[in-house]
């Protein structure tokens, strides 16, 4: 399995969930820890060594809030 | 003579415009002067909202406010910034503190703060932040009578919400507690 | 290290406006990368309409103009005549697309304008705060059909890449959806053959694109994905309707 | 009855339903959605239909159609909405058709912006369609005053056969305030036996039609018309005198607009300073007269308006060079402060001192 | 003795004002006639666009309106919506219905309304004074089309019948032709049928009529029906492409 | 240059190409067909590009995009057509775009007659889109002016990015005159650097647009515009004043009916009676001043107009109550008789004498 | 055969010549010898006799100048 | 000093737009001041078609001919009944007297009747009727130079028409010599 990492520009997710359901390792959640500065609370990735670096989170956010790559 | 300019204002979802309307509502009950005067932008969901009310015993000339309101109520902190400057000398302004860490910088008007949500909180529904503001404002102007607040309340939110009264009522007596508090 | 996805450099930095999950910010991705790829960029216009988009001239990263309501499709036949080497697009809503704009659609599919139409169908009016559109649902319900919409008050809703596909002059027509990250990629896709078609000069190329309203369907944006998986892909079928190949 | 509280928007169509009107033909458009939104419900609960059109220009040539069927129909928009329309309110007018075209102004030019202004006023008074025709235009200044035109506006369209049109700024649209509705003095109106609901073998075709391709009948056309619309400036033309007694100087304003001047002349009456305001409320017929009994203290008058400058042309026809005229505006959603009118007298009642 | 023909009782006295061996009067004879044979004409109101028809509201025998140029379903859709008792019908040029017009027939179609559309497609702009319209054919000279219609300028033309007949609403769409005795039969038929398609209340019906246009052709009548028969009729097909047999 | 024969519509084509126009974009009207033709024939032969559009909605729209685009470009249309291209000037007009527009008016309201009429006054000066645009009009009275005025349109509209729009009846549009081609002096024009013809990697982009959320944002812009045009009432301001020296009465009129006048004024002649003429060249900006230097021989202003009575209200505005005003309209396609306008030249005469 | 009668509204006649070629026994001809009052040859019949009340020629006159009888 | 002011009027497809034209063009091309003003219709092919035309040393004011014409031309009847009363006192009106039975009914003015379709008949065309009447006036108003009016010709009809050109000569001198009998 190739190794991801995702980077999330937290400041313009606007916490619609999109990425979540697409994740196929299922490792997106929001987190309920912190608001931005826009008002929601941003996605966030747990485990992130589970990542397989395919970009559908990615491809799937609206606001191109995630950058992914692959090693 | 009453003559209350009031704007409340917040983000959209914080139920400021009902505010508005309610007191607008009660104001028409007791047959006084009353407008109700929302601002509305391309994005009418999310971004911000606020609304201006007047109540008068005289018949209301423009339903705008300008820098003459009697009261400001502000929700968030993009709205104190916004309207602080339009409450007029000796006037109020009455902050959301659960959302505003800021202080009101003006020294000529009164300020209140008001930790609504966290109060909202504590009677178990946050979404009655709005009515505890409400409260406070109706404890500190007192424009209009409080049974017609609840009257009005049912008309603004509609029949089929009034299970909903109860805990509403319970957020304005709270409201108006913890302003009677500070005024001391 | 590769990257695998980054926010398009065919995006300006502005922050896109919509509301959030709404997938009209996707589709803006997509033809920017698209253009991006195609090194087109700096020769393309697009024209944005009357809608949720009207502000969109702000977040591509190409010469713009902003189109009077359901009359972007004229306005891109005037750049695109002044200037055929221009890569000219238009990005339209189904209110401004399919309702006050039928004519200028129907017109330069039928003069084979060499443009390129990114038309986004979700089913009601956004901007202007949920009203029915001419694609909406029987049965969905909408500030101006608050019952639902009748086949007997206001007839089926209107297959537009259908329409379009019997007009010659519309070389490519394609029905995509941004339900998934797999139909994303098909839609990428066809945005791209859309702009090939351009560019080789044969005529003029429309993708239809089902998109969701999550504020005004009063849906959750993950909701919303579901409703249209659910309910306008069964009546909007995907699929190419007519591509260069095919027309010859 | 007893008052309620409502949306502009949603009183106006309210009002409508009262007033008679049983077809809306329409097309959104902010700020003014929640009229035809109200339409679209309530309507069909009154035995009406509510239609939402492919675009301004079908809607208009729907409300053609159904008022030449003998419909009491309406139509509302706002600025570039109605400047789609004006080719059928041109032929509404032609044909001598009623209908009622609601009005609610944003700013422009072009998309603009979606705040209340008051730059439509030519497009208002003067159409951007072909020809010598004319309507009424009513300006309200307040929801009340709004809901009581509306209801009498059908009756106005039927009575002279015309196009009437409503307007109010986006603030009229939004805003909420305690309404009565009164029924409005009934008007003895004409028989439709001009529409066309099909001969039933009982009379000879009738034929709804603006065009008369000889010159001399084209013509007599216009100058029946022109007969028609001197009876509306007699009869219809609507205006306020507001503390006019003794002004030393007179505001002019319409609409929301007027309000703010009230409030004016509320701050001045303080200072012992009596300023008067003429409040058109028909814009067309424009009220002449209430500028020529502007009485003899008056030192001058203020235009102000939601836009650069444009009722002022008809105060400068109404004053016809007696009184020296300023102008006040304020434009693209930028609502006129007192305190800037304030100024404004003030500097004139000094300049002409 | 009996009559096999006279003019028509649907028809008024006043002469026709269209040129000679305009096949515009066949038209109008054939709509009169049905109107008579249904018994529908005094509940029928005719709807006539700005084109050589302008002026036919005081040839029909039944309450008529003028309608602005294109408009005519707009028009119609406002009369049948207050009087749905009421036979509507609109009478338009391919200018008329094919350019301006283009939105207002989709969107009768697309509602669904009941009203009956005659269209007459001469291939050309007859009462302007002969310009191109969307149905010119390639190679066809028109004073804006002066070397003739090309393909790279102004696309192939309009198919309306085949574009319409996508649309649900539209309930009955037929081509026909006037260019001989048996087919000015066959469009009368066809006529009817969208006429008894409305008094049945099941949707749109449209007629689409080749027509001819001697002055702007340039032609005598008679060779106008030659030209219309060898250069219309191949490119536009007669034939019926939607009946509410097939509509089920 | 030796002087040419040519039919109006044709000329104006002619100028327009010889001015520098690149693009037309067009619907078919009466009485203005030739001018579309006359330029389907020959722009393509002179690289540019004709293209009629489905409708003048579509053709209005084009010119927007062709004019950002950096096209010179023009469209011409007839009453009912200008109507529905108000909503499409508005645009062009909050865009800050150079566009030439050419309309031969017809008589009105509705489908109206196509006969020559000056009923569209209004729709021209006041315009029919929203907001407070404004555009320079010119209504030229025989073929040698409107040629030279064409010519020059091109560069006007893109001196002050901003449409022009050029005036003249159905008989100037059919009518032929003798006409030579006479280039206008040139003026130093704008670069255009605000054209969508891509950044080619060069600059950033460029943005069409009249959309303005923020209030006071559609504030500054309208301001700008009211610069804009103050500097064209400035510059642009045109009129030809006729007999002015010492005239007992003033005849006002524009385009052919200023013709009429001027053979009534030599009928007048001689009988030793001068009566001078206004000839507004410009209807916005109007000649104002014009009037204000009307000598103090004059005795009234009679307003001349093929309709009933729209340029009369300017005159007031303009006259400013100094002179009683009289007026003789002819509409629908009627055109006014010299005998009847000398009738009311004596009555005026001797109706203050 | 049937016999037939044509009668001609001449005064409308626009002298377009259709009638003529649908015809079927081409007895139809233009009058040279005269002009109606809107100034054109109006449409006759030579050989009466040989009509056979097809009214082929009334329904193909846009002008509906001709009536056909049967008997 | 010459001053004609000329209304020619016929049916559709008689020629008298280009009639007119031609005298106009003539006219411009001596340098005179000119002006060709058509009538249009809805239906600009068949019914009636008329122009003004204008040709003097002084500007032209007006190119709207009302009551002064300086000669009318009327080539059918219609046009004859229409256009009579637009004729000055003293003024022409030139009649088609090969289509048109009826005479002139006006004292005031000077008439001639020229059978212009059988002189045209005549000359084997009967498509230079026009050309026929046109002599016939400018036999009568001699405007321009006959010499003028062959060139102007050519331009009107085009240069690819110029082999119709002797006939078209032959046609006005013709109707020269016609109305010349007439004077007499
Ligand atoms: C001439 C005109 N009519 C109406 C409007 C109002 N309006 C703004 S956006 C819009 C339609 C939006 O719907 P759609 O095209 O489906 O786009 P979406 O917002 O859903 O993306 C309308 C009707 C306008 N601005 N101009
Ligand atoms: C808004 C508007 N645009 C243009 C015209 C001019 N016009 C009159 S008839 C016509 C079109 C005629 O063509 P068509 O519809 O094909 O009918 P036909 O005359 O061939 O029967 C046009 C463009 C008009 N009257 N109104
Ligand atoms: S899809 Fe984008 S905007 Fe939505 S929650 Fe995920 S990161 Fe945030
Ligand atoms: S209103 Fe609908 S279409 Fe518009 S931005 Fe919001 S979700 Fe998207
Ligand atoms: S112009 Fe053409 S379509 Fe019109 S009446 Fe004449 S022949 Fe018929
Ligand atoms: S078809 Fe009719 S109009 Fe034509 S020639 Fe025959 S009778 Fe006359």
């Amino acid at each position: 399995m190739a190794k991801g990492k995702v980077t999330f520009n937290t400041d313009i997710c606007k916490g619609c969930e999109l990425c979540i359901d697409v994740c196929p390792v299922n490792i997106i959640v929001m987190d309920e820890s912190m608001i931005n500065v826009k008002g929601f609370h941003p996605a966030t990735v747990i485990e992130m060594e589970k990542c397989i670096g395919c970009g559908n989170c990615a491809i799937t956010c609206p606001d191109s809030v995630i950058k992914v790559e692959r090693f | 003579m009453i003559n209350e300019k009031v704007i409340c204002a917040g983000f959209g979802g914080q139920g400021v415009m009902k505010m508005g309307q309610i007191i607008t509502y009660s104001g028409m009950m007791e047959n006084k002067h009353v407008s109700w005067l929302p601002s509305y932008g391309p994005e009418m969901r999310g971004g911000t909202a606020n609304c201006a009310v007047m109540v008068s015993e005289t018949p209301i000339g423009s339903p705008v406010i300008t820098n003459d309101a009697t009261a400001v109520i502000v929700m968030n902190l993009p709205s104190l910034v916004k309207f602080e400057e339009n409450a007029a000398p000796g006037s109020r302004i009455l902050v959301n503190s659960s959302l505003i860490e800021q202080k009101v910088s003006r020294e000529d008007v009164e300020a209140f703060y008001i930790p609504c949500n966290e109060i909202a909180l504590e009677l178990g529904n946050a979404k009655v932040a709005n009515m505890v503001m409400l409260g406070a404002y109706l404890q500190l102007a007192n424009p209009v009578k409080i049974e017609t607040v609840f009257k009005a309340m049912v008309k603004v939110f509609g029949e089929n919400k009034a299970k909903f009264m109860p805990m509403n009522e319970e957020a304005i007596k709270k409201g108006m507690e913890i302003v009677k508090e500070q005024i001391k | 290290m590769t990257i695998v996805y980054d926010k398009s450099k065919g995006l300006t930095d502005a922050e896109l406006h919509f509301c959030p999950g709404c997938t009209h910010g996707t589709v803006h991705k997509l033809v920017a990368e698209v253009l991006i790829e195609l090194d087109v960029l700096d020769r393309s216009v697009g024209v944005v309409p009357v809608g949720c988009s009207a502000l969109s001239y702000d977040y591509f990263n190409c010469d713009m103009q902003q189109a009077s309501h359901g009359r972007a499709p004229a306005v891109a036949t005037g750049i695109k005549r002044v200037n055929p080497e221009l890569v000219v697009w238009t990005y339209q809503g189904d209110g401004d697309l399919a309702s006050i704009g039928a004519a200028e659609i129907v017109h330069v599919a039928h003069r084979g304008e060499k443009i390129t139409t990114i038309f986004i169908n979700n089913a009601i009016y956004g901007m202007t705060g949920g009203q029915m559109a001419p694609t909406t649902l029987i049965g969905q319900k909408t500030t101006t059909s608050q019952d639902g919409r009748t086949v007997e008050h206001s007839g089926r809703p209107l297959k537009v890449a259908e329409m379009l596909a019997t007009i010659d002059g519309a070389k490519f027509v394609e029905r995509v959806s941004v339900d998934s990250p797999a139909n994303i990629r098909k839609t990428k896709k066809a945005i791209k053959k859309a702009f090939e078609l351009q560019l080789s000069g044969e005529g003029f190329g429309i993708v239809e694109i089902l998109s969701t309203c999550p504020t005004n369907w009063a849906l959750t944006p993950r909701d919303s994905i579901k409703w249209l998986r659910d309910n306008m892909m069964p009546y909007y079928p995907l699929g190419n309707l007519r591509s260069p190949e095919e027309a010859k | 009855m007893s008052k309620v509280l409502m949306k502009g928007n949603e009183a106006i169509a309210e009002a409508a339903i009262r007033g008679g009107c049983k077809f809306f033909f329409g097309y959104p458009i902010t700020p003014q959605n929640e009229l035809p939104e109200y339409m679209s419900r309530e309507l069909p609960k009154n035995g009406g239909v509510f239609l939402q059109a492919e675009s301004e220009v079908a809607a208009i040539n729907m409300v053609y159609g159904a008022a030449g069927a003998g419909g009491r129909v309406m139509t509302s928009s706002s600025s570039p909405g109605i400047a789609l329309k004006q080719e059928g309110i041109s032929y509404i007018a032609g044909a001598n058709l009623p209908a009622v075209i609601v009005n609610i102004v944003r700013g422009g030019p072009g998309l603009g912006g979606i705040q209340p202004a008051q730059s439509d006023y030519n497009q208002v008074t003067r159409g951007g369609g072909d020809g010598d025709y004319k309507m009424p235009v009513f300006v309200p200044a307040n929801l009340q005053e709004m809901v009581d035109i509306m209801m009498e506006a059908f009756d106005i369209a039927d009575y002279y056969r015309n196009p009437v049109m409503v307007v109010g700024d986006g603030m009229i649209g939004q805003m909420m305030e305690p309404i009565e509705f009164k029924k409005p003095v009934p008007r003895e109106l004409p028989v439709k036996d001009w529409i066309t609901n099909g001969t039933k073998g009982e009379r000879n075709p009738n034929i709804i039609n603006s065009l008369f391709l000889e010159a001399s009948d084209l013509e007599n056309h216009n100058l029946a018309a022109q007969e028609k619309y001197a009876d509306m400036v007699k009869n219809e033309t609507r205006v306020e005198n507001y503390n006019m007694e003794k002004p030393e100087l007179v505001l002019t304003a319409y609409g929301t607009t007027s309000r703010i001047c009230k409030n004016v002349i509320a701050e001045f009456k303080k200072e012992g300073i009596e300023i008067g305001l003429i409040r058109p409320i028909t814009v067309w017929p424009f009220p002449h007269k209430a500028f020529e009994d502007i009485p003899e203290s008056a030192k001058g008058i203020l235009v102000v308006e939601m836009s650069q400058g444009q009722m002022i042309d008809d105060v400068k026809i109404a004053n016809n060079g007696r009184l020296p005229i300023g102008f006040h505006g304020r434009s693209g959603g930028m609502i006129p402060d007192p305190q800037d009118i304030i100024l404004k007298v003030k500097e004139m009642l000094g300049g002409v001192k």
